[in-house]
């Protein structure tokens, strides 16, 4: 236990989990967000994540872009990277609802249901990578972690004291808060956003008030899904890997930050993804990084004993204590 | 339902017809033929680190059945998913049919461990491509267990000494993965390196965010860094040290070993130095071979699956016909192999001396044979 | 069933005594809505105290303030001279008293027999342990033998599981007291199956089952017919007669003037009165308060 | 054993078995399950005698045509006994879990760690080369290689088990839902990490060599091989299971459980203390998960902390699920399925996890009530659908 370490760097690791608390946050929302309107865990959503992560290579891989490449190219990459990244997590996002869960909704299914079929769905995608895909294709689909060359090289863009701040992070920073502000926006102040939220507090009489359940739902997995993909590309830019099995992890990770932060709750997810990429590098820095996700789950289990719908409480719409 | 069940019961201890034939007995009458089996995670996210061993054990097969037209030897896989859970029935599967004659695994030390007990029942021999646990030959020794590599002391110990000799370092930072390849490999070369270890941390497998292993590397400034795990982690873990402007040399155990290195840790991987106790394959006929059969280049232990099916081969090929033959042949075997001179001690262990291990380092995404480590 | 299997818990029956439950200045915010404010009543031991007021008055609230679903800002309620406002709903029902809820919430995937089980499963005492391994022996009473001849043999040598006894009791009592609300017919449908009229009754025999000295009846009659509705004043009567204590939510002023023998009215989380139905039912502060109500009004 | 058979109420308080004529959409099958139940015992008897003989017999089954279901019929088949001895295993397992989401309806997403607890419990007392064993023959000067006896490793396992379900639980249920799915899992996954980072008690990743096997008849009968023999052993405890499990479906317990999951708020007001049984479903289901990590340890003869990942935690729930959620002959089912079928398919090799993904998402979208739905259940569905069509109509 090395509780100096942590004290002596506490700038550095507070942006450390910074960053990889907005990783989780950003993952977060697309399980807040369909718990919030179907009270399911979208088990599948892990994946969600993963096939933005290929979807940035493929992009990398069709423009040519690497660490070589020119700052005009940089950016039209790093942009075309994330709009296909955000539309095909949120298409697989979408596939997922019609094909495995628009079914069990028509049978009116238990949630139990849901929650196997969500796994039977993240099993298959999985296998897509890490198996269908390589009999078909070959490299670099497979069970090896692929490397996903991000254009953007980082260097320290300015140091505070012993704090050197790079420019990913600051992108990865940026970029999460701002699609969460945008994402909250979006649902508290349009017209679909509305319908969103009149579907997550009163299904029945949103209906009656004339939402379109079915669009709200397909819109929730949309947008949940396009900030997973948004997600991967901004791992990739941090890590330059993926895996066919990249996105468990995460998954797990960023379901229990929406937990923690009051599942349902589009800010819960942003401060229980922040919160649990800080404890996880605290508890690295004082343990080691073996000890992180134990910490992690006993903090959990703490905020849960005294506030039993995590920190900011479950609410898409805001009537729900 | 009843009168289904009573029926089917009635059935199945009436009636006399058709047996399958699932078990099976070897040849008494000396023709050769006979099975070799291979275990080992086939499927699931470990097995690219498995793979190349068997089409190594298939490759060595192939050239010898073409020379032996008159035998009868096939090779059978068995995907264990590197789960000792999913290897016993294996295991119990080939120890209990006659026919088989050896064992070449387990690829990993957990299923090993947890299957040597049963093929020591059954008499069958082992050589393992890749379990490289010190305590399987060390302190729980079996008579039919036997492996081509070095082992996790072994290397250890060469990890060391190439990081204090040749890099020279005086300030290593060594860190783990928690798991059981990486944290006794990693604790050998702490041990071994001794004063020289500056700090250390354990990360875990499946772990991508390495930055507060980054922060502590920073903050204790070692000249050399070891990590002791595999691929999926150490890329992300050398790119962000990288990132970070850490640019002392990084130096990782064989769970490094393979092409897949080059592709998963990309410009960041530059220069990395992976030590395997396997050699390189001078004569490139093997490297070519191994290409055209398979169309990639060797991965990790492919040249080591290629040996431990010949030593099976070269005692069907002298006679062995039954399993003590094998035994017998295999703790008698000395012969110059595609990797080092392979013969066993009374553990099941090459020699320490017949042991090599090499440094490679990687140069534009490839590995690229550096030096001999010796051990001496 | 014969009917001297019948007990009554208290021998009094019929006869109107002491405050059985004390509702003593009981006050109940959520935040800054005050949902009940200084209610203040009292429910004698053997009578048909109506609790009514219009819609938002408190009603519901004051009954689960009463069971222990919530616990009052401030007052108490005591019962039989224990306190137990704040107790937990189930200690609270250990101590007698029972009721039903307003949207009728059964166990809706168990049989009807089942449901008025678990009441009855309220005075049992089998647990894991007994359940597990039936060491437990009791002699039975003769009344309490299995009906097999062979059985009965044993159970008089050997005695019988407290699991086994406590098992044929809760069944012979859950069937009992479908036959008392008149439903045993379909005594072995899923409680989700049964038509509107027999999941009220359910509730109430389930709620019987658990042998309360206070029933309450939460909107029993909501939904009814006419004839409906002069069955249940009936069933209500004759739970008063076993000996029960009756706590009548209700809309319907006919059926409540039929069967109380006193009304407590509410009106904004406060009581406005309290009496006899004729004399309530004049009471100015009341008919101002259902005025405002007016299909409540027309119904009186 | 006979009043355990005896589903149907005493015939003196039992009107008339008319409500059965609603069931209308019940399934073939599920006539054959009511006539069965309504059988009388002189019927059931043998029929239960057969199926147990029978499952006695499996490891030797060897007759064609039923022999095909045998898993090492390929060359690149495994051994049928082992095979059996792991369905076995997670049988047990599924009707454990069975009482934790089937029955008293609360979702355990770490259900591996009970799991994990019961093997390590074996491992930890009961081999001589642990760090645990070695520390107290140490401190009583115990002779080398002394360990506790494996059947007194039962009962501590058994009690540690319970005892960590009793700590998990009485914290954290009071969590709703998916709130307690979670905490669960965290708990899977801490004990997992525990047991791999406590390397001064567990050993750490290398994980503990030389769990002991049970008192043997004859010599050699619980070696390695010998997987009949273990399979017997793992049948029996599960028939014993199966036998005390039903003993608390059919009582006060199992009602309590039911009422609990159905309506938790009404349950107490009946009288129900749903904390005590939820409690008590927690350490019934901990007991049982024990139970199967202490014979698939002992079969083992090693433990390792990378045996108890997350993903069986699923795989636990998926088999509860699939076979019909609260009916534990589904749950059963469920086991078998999921055991069975990657064993018997292995010549499919890389395609079966994708195979088990689609197959698992078909069953769930086509008969979300599981194969053998308990007839609740079934009924549950039928009523369900009903409701959705009428309020699709409606609308």
């Amino acid at each position: 236990m090395d509780f100096n370490a942590l004290i002596d760097g506490l700038g550095g690791h507070t942006l450390d989990g910074l960053t990889r608390g907005s990783i989780y946050a950003l993952v977060a929302l697309g399980y807040t967000m369909v718990y919030g309107v179907l009270r399911l865990i979208n088990f599948a959503h892990s994946e969600v994540f993963m096939v933005g992560t290929w979807t940035v290579l493929g992009v990398y891989t069709v423009l040519g872009a690497d660490s070589e490449s020119a700052m005009p190219m940089v950016i039209f990459a790093t942009l075309t990277a994330l709009v296909a990244a955000a539309l095909a997590s949120a298409s697989v996002a979408l596939a997922v609802e019609r094909i495995a869960y628009r079914p069990l909704r028509k049978k009116n299914a238990p949630p139990l249901i849901f929650l196997i079929t969500a796994i039977g769905c993240s099993l298959v995608l999985v296998e897509i990578f890490g198996h269908v895909l390589k009999v078909f294709f070959g490299a670099p689909f497979g069970r090896a972690p692929v490397n996903v060359p991000s254009p953007i090289q980082t260097h320290t863009l300015l140091t505070i004291g012993d704090v050197r701040i790079t420019n990913v992070q600051v992108f990865i920073i940026l970029g999460a808060v701002l699609m969460m502000v945008a994402l909250d926006l979006f649902v508290n102040r349009s017209r679909l956003g509305r319908g969103v939220r009149a579907v997550a507090q009163d299904p029945d009489t949103a209906a009656l008030m004339g939402v379109n359940q079915d669009r709200v739902i397909m819109l929730v997995f949309i947008l949940g899904g396009a900030m997973a993909g948004v997600a991967g590309l901004l791992f990739t830019i941090n890590f330059d890997i993926t895996k066919f099995d990249i996105g468990f992890i995460i998954g797990i990770k960023a379901f229990t930050a929406a937990v923690l932060g009051g599942i349902g709750n589009l800010r819960g997810a942003l401060v229980g993804g922040l919160l649990l990429g800080i404890v996880e590098v605290y508890a690295s820095a004082v343990f080691s990084s073996n000890w992180a996700d134990v910490t992690a789950f006993i903090v959990l289990v703490l905020v849960l004993m005294f506030r039993p719908t995590g920190l900011l409480g479950e609410s898409l719409g805001k009537a729900r204590a | 339902m009843g009168l289904g069940a009573l029926a089917l019961a009635l059935t199945v201890t009436a009636s006399a017809c058709g047996t399958t034939d699932t078990g099976g007995s070897a040849s008494e009458d000396g023709a050769c033929e006979g099975k070799i089996g291979v275990m080992g995670a086939l499927s699931g996210a470990n097995s690219s680190i498995v793979l190349p061993s068997v089409d190594g054990a298939k490759l060595a097969l192939k050239q010898w059945s073409e020379e032996n037209t008159d035998c009868d030897i096939e090779l059978v896989e068995f995907d264990t998913e590197g789960d000792p859970a999913k290897a016993t029935p294996v295991a119990t599967k080939m120890a209990t049919d006659d026919t088989f004659l050896g064992v070449i695994g387990g690829a990993f030390s957990g299923e090993t461990r947890a299957t040597k007990s049963i093929y020591g029942d059954a008499g069958l021999t082992m050589i393992s491509q890749s379990a490289t646990a010190t305590d399987l030959t060390q302190e729980d020794q079996s008579p039919v267990f036997h492996r081509v590599v070095g082992y996790d002391d072994v290397q250890g110990a060469a990890i060391a000494k190439y990081l204090s000799d040749v890099v020279g370092a005086k300030k290593v930072f060594v860190i783990d993965n928690s798991d059981a390849y990486g944290e006794p490999l990693a604790a050998k070369v702490s041990e071994e390196l001794g004063d020289l270890v500056t700090a250390s941390d354990k990360t875990q497998v499946a772990q991508t965010d390495f930055s507060p292993t980054v922060s502590k590397v920073n903050s204790s400034k070692p000249d050399a860094i070891f990590y002791g795990g595999y691929i999926a982690e150490a890329a992300p873990l050398l790119k962000q040290l990288r990132d970070a402007g850490i640019d002392v040399p990084f130096v990782g155990g064989d769970g490094l070993y393979g092409a897949d290195f080059g592709k998963a840790a990309g410009a960041a991987g530059e220069g990395a130095i992976i030590t395997c106790p396997c050699v390189p394959i001078e004569d490139g006929t093997f490297a070519e071979d191994f290409e055209a059969e398979t169309g990639a280049a060797p991965g990790a232990y492919a040249a080591e699956g290629f040996d431990a099916m010949t030593i099976f081969l070269d005692a069907i090929a002298d006679g062995a016909r039954t399993r003590e033959d094998i035994e017998a042949f295999v703790d008698d075997y000395d012969e110059q192999g595609l990797t080092k001179q392979l013969a066993f001690d009374e553990n099941g262990d090459i020699a320490v001396e017949n042991v090599v291990i090499w440094a490679y380092k990687v140069v534009d995404g490839q590995l690229v044979p550096d030096q001999e480590i010796s051990l001496s | 069933m014969p009917e001297q299997t019948m007990e009554s818990p208290t021998p009094e029956a019929g006869t109107v005594g002491d405050a059985l439950l004390v509702v003593d200045d009981v006050t109940l915010r959520f935040g800054g809505v005050v949902a009940l404010n200084e209610v203040a009543f009292e429910i004698r031991r053997g009578e048909i105290l109506g609790l009514i007021g219009p819609n938002g008055a408190g009603k519901t609230t004051c009954f689960n303030v009463m069971t222990g679903v919530y616990t009052p800002t401030s007052g108490e309620i005591r019962f039989d001279g224990t306190r137990i406002s704040g107790g937990k709903p189930h200690r609270i029902n250990a101590l007698g008293i029972a009721r039903t809820f307003q949207n009728i919430r059964l166990f809706p995937e168990m049989t009807a027999m089942e449901n008025v089980m678990v009441g009855a499963d309220a005075r049992h005492k089998t647990s894991v342990p007994g359940a597990l391994f039936r060491l437990a022996r009791v002699r039975p009473k003769p009344h309490e033998l299995p009906d097999n001849q062979i059985k009965a043999g044993f159970a008089k040598v050997f005695g019988i599981s407290r699991h086994a006894l406590e098992e044929r009791a809760g069944r012979r009592k859950s069937m009992e007291m479908l036959r008392f609300v008149g439903i045993a017919d379909r005594a072995h449908e899923l409680a989700r199956n049964l038509p509107y009229g027999y999941q009220r009754r359910l509730e109430i025999a389930r709620a019987l089952a658990t042998e309360p000295k206070l029933l309450c009846l939460d909107e029993p009659a909501a939904g009814f017919n006419p004839a409906e509705k002069a069955d249940l004043m009936n069933l209500i009567r004759k739970i008063r007669d076993r000996g029960l204590t009756v706590l009548l939510i209700e809309h319907d002023m006919k059926l409540v003037m039929g069967v109380t023998d006193r009304l407590v009215v509410l009106e904004f989380g406060q009581k406005i009165a309290e009496g006899v139905p004729a004399e309530v039912a004049r009471n100015p502060k009341v008919i101002a308060a259902y005025l405002g109500e007016p299909d409540d009004a027309a119904q009186a | 054993m006979s009043d355990l058979n005896e589903p149907t109420p005493d015939s003196t308080t039992d009107p008339s078995p008319q409500g059965r004529a609603t069931g209308a959409f019940g399934l073939p099958r599920l006539n054959i399950a009511d006539r069965y139940s309504k059988a009388p015992l002189w019927v059931r008897m043998p029929i239960v005698l057969i199926g147990i003989s029978f499952a006695f017999y499996l490891p030797f089954l060897n007759i064609l045509p039923f022999a095909y279901i045998r898993t090492d019929l390929t060359s690149g088949g495994s051994d049928w006994g082992g095979v059996l001895f792991l369905i076995v295993i997670y049988m047990i397992v599924a009707i454990g879990l069975n009482v934790v989401i089937g029955l008293a309806g609360l979702l355990d997403l770490g259900y591996i760690g009970f799991y994990a607890i019961g093997a390590y419990s074996v491992a930890l007392f009961g081999s001589p080369s642990s760090p645990v064993t070695e520390m107290i023959a140490d401190k009583f000067g115990l002779s080398e290689g002394w360990a506790v006896p494996f059947v007194a490793c039962v009962p501590i396992a058994i009690a540690l088990a319970l005892a960590s379900g009793v700590l998990l639980g009485a914290p954290t249920l009071r969590l709703r839902g998916d709130y307690l799915a979670i905490v669960t899992m965290g708990f899977g996954e801490i004990i997992r990490i525990l047991s791999r980072n406590v390397t001064s008690v567990t050993n750490g990743s290398a994980g503990i060599i030389g769990v002991p096997s049970p008192p043997e008849p004859s010599e050699n009968f619980f070696s390695a091989i010998e997987t009949a023999h273990w399979y017997w052993l793992a049948l029996s405890v599960l028939i014993l299971l199966i036998f005390l499990t039903r003993r608390l479906e059919d009582s006060r317990v199992g009602r309590a459980w039911l009422a609990i999951r159905e309506d938790e708020d009404a349950a107490a007001v009946m009288g129900v203390n749903a904390f005590k049984f939820k409690l008590w479903a927690f350490a019934i289901g901990a007991a049982l998960g024990a139970t199967a990590g202490l014979l698939f340890a002992s079969k083992q003869a090693y433990v390792e902390p990378t045996g108890f990942a997350l993903n069986l935690s699923f795989l636990f729930v998926a088999m509860v699920v699939i076979g019909g959620s609260g009916n534990m002959v589904g749950a059963m089912l469920g086991a078998f399925l999921i055991t069975y079928l990657p064993e018997r398919f292995r010549e499919f090799q890389d395609w079966r996890p994708f195979a088990f993904g689609v197959a698992m998402v078909a069953v769930m979208v086509l008969r979300p009530q599981g194969l053998i739905p308990s007839r609740r259940r079934a009924r549950e569905f039928a009523d369900r659908k009903n409701e959705a069509e009428e309020a699709a109509a409606d609308a």
